[in-house]
């Protein structure tokens, strides 16, 4: 057993053992202690991943729990333990949630100050949970971890145990109570069509004898099952409500990485599992290329028209995702590395926007954008990260996000696919940028669009000194600015092995130019922000027929997003009736 | 005796139908409370397609206090899923249990087709 | 012999539909403890001892105590409110 | 979305699936007659390799012993998130008035409840005890101990009343046997590591066949899974059965407060 072998499960026993260690004498703590144990564990697992990805590069890391490697076994094709493999982009994943985690715990250093230290115990699980959705290797295995991340989203979304967050929790839960049903399903198929749970093994038997219903069946309700907990339409309506009334330093871990991993893990089975015939999941390919055009306007058409702030960031991650599942759908090695830039990129701009909403929350006893108006003028630290997140976002072309947008364009293959891209970035970008500059500067227009979205008078706990709060946020955004081309290496190396982890090779990543897109990316966000600041109130009847047209599908796209949880179950199993339609049509 | 074809498929069907009425349940209750026991009805046809996957027809169970071992046995790795199955369905039940009576101490209603977030009851 | 278990499998879809159709949730508490148990049955004919004791304390002791102490304690804060 | 359009769509669905889930049923593997090797290679190989008996629960506590740990981790997840969310604004004191729906009689226990309950109490503790000792060797396990004697713990609440019932099965200490169970486990996978095993490695000497000591670690972890299950759902009922409480003054602000 080589160092990194040994030291590989630590990374998800170590937040386990300190969660327990923290339960156990949580009666008996001095009242820091959990925060200080909590933050040393977060960073000591980043630091662990960050030298495991880079071992990684050489090849995959790989460690048999129990001792059961397949050979001990002696029975040859048969695999009877549980295996981490970590290859470097798992490695570099798992890295990246453990920084946003000590971003997070930093943030809400005071913000829980009850003697039992509960949030911190949720939080460490919720960390182990997604270490291991990282890093397993086996099917069953990353159920586990799934539920595990679900059952620890669940309890910390309704903490606040406000009205609507104990309803939003109540939709949460049972949305992903059913995607977790259906990839139960999903596994229950493919154990009895390829007999053995281990991804690579399931690899080789679907390569053996070919895509047949049975792994097809398993493939569509694991997908819909990952689709839900990566928020893609018509799955995605639990996200919104989740988010929006979540703890702020929850919904950071939310927007940030957790949403990303659903697409990161379906990534990863396309292409160890269900990749080997090229032409065997083409109109699945096709569909998931349709969904993502789909959630990404959907996502950004109902960002412009929020006026809550952490909801418009909630469906500003919705819009993100689908530009994500647009790269991915093609599961080559550009679409992987694509995916990982872009996932880190907003992921770390999230984090750092609802940090701000935090702030406002805390400070300023509102998160309404138009309640707010002119409010933040005191707290310009904070304005300063929400406005250079909000120019990010809209294609400002530096930093991780800019190359990760440029990776998007290059993977993407059709035209379509591309000027959604462009629409969506703008209206997020637009969104974030026109909140920030009524609430600080004070510049605006009149409220058009987003007078009539849902909102709610709430506040967060109130004694924590600002620079405190600030702090996390701009770290993470300094990190965003850092210029992409010095990553192109490691995703060039670690793109190909994440589809195959034994993969030797390097994946060519086009070179960083200024191509037309990010050009038209960042036109349409400062028109789009220009129109709303020179927004006058309509006075002349045909203005106000404009309005009320403009208005129309805002409010229409707004009855569908109910909040009621009957729909959200309908609306998933059209979901599903859709994926096992464009897989049966396969044949 | 000769195996009918249904017969050979009823466990897949009976779950398909326990997961199809499991989501008619939830799209239709009108009680946070009667939605959670629907919820728990959906996850007992992930037991029943499991277990079904693991059964072999003569075989006796994977204990072999009282049979020597190399009897034939039913596929142990199937009823480890379920248990752990079974531990999810109780946590997630509790989980849901509790924030349904939270939902009613604050505002006195446990309809789900009217409680919505953000937005008041309808 | 397969019919014990045929019948048994058929039982607790007919069990699984009764607690769905118990609209009142008081009743549907007793459905589910009786589900649970019908499950039991179907789990030891599968040949599954553990998944059957398991499913007998937990899906039709503890649960469904759980259900219905969530109940008595609406029932308490409806009279308050 | 109104009633009658979520039923339609859900027709719609349920009629685009149903002839696929047929296509699958009939190419699933006739119920029976199952082709996986993974669960016969279990069978043929673990009684040699661990000297147990009970091949679930060396499936569960050796062969794939970290989807235990995940369960587990789970467990303590959901009692954690529970009992934050049920304590709330209540606290952790004790009420000692019961709470009572008005027009409901209340029926004092007669001597034949308690006198049964007592008894039951302690029989059920027993039987849960046997169950989780005899984890690896006949059907049973620390998951299903544990919880029966965690409904045996709620036994004992109708035995005697409900403050004494608190007395004697504190909140703190079933804390503290749940911490305790799921860190015992952690332990039990990370130790080997230092000996350059790998994780989760059985170790220990793997005792003699059908005998309660058998199967090395796997008795180590039986044991703190069962003390995680006592711990974890005899707290869930403590706190459950605390909201049937009557409260002192009211927990519900009147204006929305976080």
């Amino acid at each position: 057993m080589t160092g990194p072998e040994t030291l590989l499960p630590l990374v998800v026993l170590a937040p386990l053992g300190m969660a327990a260690l923290l339960a156990t004498i949580a009666h008996w703590l001095p009242s820091r202690m959990a925060d200080v144990l909590a933050i040393l564990t977060a960073l000591g697992i980043m630091l662990l991943c960050g030298w495991l990805a880079g071992q990684a590069t050489g090849g995959p890391i790989v460690h048999w729990f129990g001792g059961w490697t397949p050979d001990a076994a002696h029975r040859p094709g048969v695999i009877l333990g549980i295996a981490f493999v970590a290859d470097p982009a798992s490695a570099a994943l798992a890295a990246f949630c453990a920084l946003l985690f000590a971003a997070s715990f930093l943030f809400a250093w005071g913000y829980f100050d009850e003697v039992h230290s509960h949030f911190h115990i949720l939080m460490l699980l919720f960390l182990a949970a997604m270490e291991g959705f990282c890093l397993t290797h086996d099917l069953f295995n990353l159920f586990v971890w799934f539920e595990l991340m679900s059952v620890a989203a669940f309890a910390l979304t309704a903490y606040p145990l406000g009205q609507s967050s104990l309803e939003g929790a109540f939709s949460f839960t049972v949305t992903n109570s059913f995607a977790s049903f259906m990839m139960l399903m999903g596994i229950g198929l493919l154990y009895a069509g390829t007999g053995t749970l281990d991804f690579t093994a399931i690899g080789q038997a679907m390569a053996r004898h070919g895509p047949d219903p049975v792994i097809l069946g398993g493939f569509c309700l694991i997908a819909a099952a990952l689709l839900t907990k990566a928020a893609i339409l018509p799955f995605h309506f639990w996200l919104s409500d989740a988010h929006a009334v979540a703890p702020t330093p929850v919904s950071v871990i939310f927007s940030g990485v957790m949403v990303g991993l659903g697409l990161f893990a379906l990534t990863k089975l396309g292409g160890q599992s269900f990749g080997a015939g090229e032409g065997a999941m083409a109109p699945v390919r096709a569909l998931l290329l349709w969904l993502g055009v789909a959630t990404a306007v959907v996502g950004g058409l109902m960002t412009w028209g929020q006026r809550h702030l952490k909801r418009l960031l909630a469906f500003s991650t919705v819009s993100h995702l689908g530009i994500m599942l647009l790269a991915v759908s093609a599961l080559k090695p550009l679409g992987a590395a694509a995916l990982l830039l872009y996932l880190v990129g907003q992921g770390l701009v999230k984090a750092a926007l609802f940090m701000v909403a935090g702030i406002l929350l805390a400070l300023r006893a509102s998160a309404d954008e138009i309640a707010l108006y002119r409010e933040g003028r005191g707290l310009w630290p904070a304005g300063v990260v929400m406005i250079l997140g909000g120019l990010i976002l809209g294609g400002l072309p530096i930093g991780l996000l800019h190359g990760g947008g440029h990776l998007i364009h290059a993977a993407v293959p059709s035209r379509v696919a591309e000027g959604a891209i462009i629409l969506s970035t703008a209206l997020t970008g637009a969104a974030v940028l026109r909140a920030g500059l009524r609430i600080f500067p004070g510049w605006s227009g009149v409220p058009g669009v987003e007078r009539g979205a849902p909102t709610e008078r709430e506040h967060e706990k109130a004694d924590r000194p600002l620079w405190l709060m600030v702090l996390p946020g701009a770290l993470l955004l300094v990190l965003v600015l850092a210029p992409s081309s010095a990553a192109f290496p490691f995703l060039a190396a670690a793109a190909p092995r994440l589809l195959d982890p034994w993969a030797a090779g390097i994946a060519t990543l086009p070179e960083e130019g200024g191509t037309l897109a990010s050009g038209a990316t960042f036109a349409a966000t400062l028109a789009l922000v220009a129109m709303s600041l020179l927004r006058r109130r309509p006075t002349g009847r045909l203005a106000r027929l404009a309005a009320w047209g403009e208005r129309l599908p805002f409010r229409a796209l707004e009855a569908a997003h109910s909040g009621v949880v009957s729909d959200y179950v309908t609306w998933m199993t059209a979901g599903l009736a859709l994926l096992a339609v464009a897989a049966a049509s396969w044949r | 005796m000769t195996s009918l074809p249904w017969l050979a498929a009823l466990p897949w069907l009976a779950a398909a139908w326990l997961f199809a009425i499991g989501v008619y349940g939830v799209v239709t209750s009108r009680h946070y409370v009667h939605l959670i026991g629907c919820l728990s009805v959906c996850q007992s046809s992930t037991y029943m397609l499991l277990l079904g996957v693991g059964f072999r027809r003569g075989a006796g169970p994977p204990i072999f206090y009282d049979h020597p071992p190399g009897t034939p046995a039913v596929d142990p790795v199937m009823q480890a899923l379920v248990l752990t199955d079974i531990v999810v369905g109780a946590a997630v039940t509790a989980l849901l249990l509790v924030i349904a009576l939270q939902v009613h101490k604050r505002c006195g209603l446990v309809d789900p087709q009217r409680l919505r977030p953000l937005r008041g009851p309808k | 012999m397969i019919w014990p278990v045929a019948v048994a499998l058929a039982v607790a879809a007919l069990s699984g539909l009764l607690v769905v159709l118990s609209r009142d949730p008081k009743r549907q508490v007793f459905a589910l403890a009786a589900n649970g148990l019908v499950l039991a049955v179907v789990f030891f004919l599968l040949r599954a001892p553990d998944v059957a004791l398991s499913e007998i304390a937990v899906g039709s002791a503890i649960t469904p105590f759980l259900f219905l102490v969530t109940l008595s304690a609406i029932a308490m804060n409806r009279t308050r409110s | 979305m109104n009633g009658r359009w979520r039923l339609a769509l859900l027709a719609l669905a349920a009629l685009l699936l149903a002839p696929l889930i047929w296509s699958v049923a009939s190419a699933l593997p006739p119920f029976g007659a199952p082709e996986a090797a993974y669960g016969p290679a279990v069978n043929a190989l673990l009684p040699g390799a661990r000297n147990v008996s009970n091949m679930v629960a060396a499936v569960n506590f050796d062969v794939r012993g970290i989807d235990t740990l995940g369960e587990e981790s789970m467990l303590l997840c959901a009692v954690v998130g529970a009992v934050v969310l049920l304590r709330g604004r209540r606290g952790e004191d004790r009420g000692d008035r019961a709470g009572r729906v008005p027009g409901r009689p209340i029926v004092e226990r007669d001597d034949a409840t308690i006198l049964a309950c007592r008894i039951a109490a302690l029989l059920v503790l027993l039987f849960g005890a046997y169950v989780a000792l005899h984890g690896t060797v006949t059907p049973g396990g620390g998951f299903q101990g544990g919880a029966i004697a965690a409904s045996g713990l709620l036994l004992v609440y109708p035995g005697e009343d409900y403050s004494c019932w608190r007395a004697l099965v504190p909140g703190t200490v079933l804390t503290v046997i749940e911490g305790a169970g799921a860190l015992i486990f952690v332990l039990a996978a990370a130790l080997p590591l230092a000996g350059g095993h790998a994780a989760l490695a059985n170790i220990l000497p793997l005792g003699t066949w059908k005998d309660l000591y058998s199967g090395g670690v796997m008795v180590v972890v039986n044991f703190a899974v069962a003390l995680a299950v006592v711990g974890g759902f005899g707290l869930l009922l403590i706190e459950f059965m605390e909201e049937t409480r009557a409260p002192e003054e009211d927990p519900v602000p009147d204006e929305e407060d976080r």
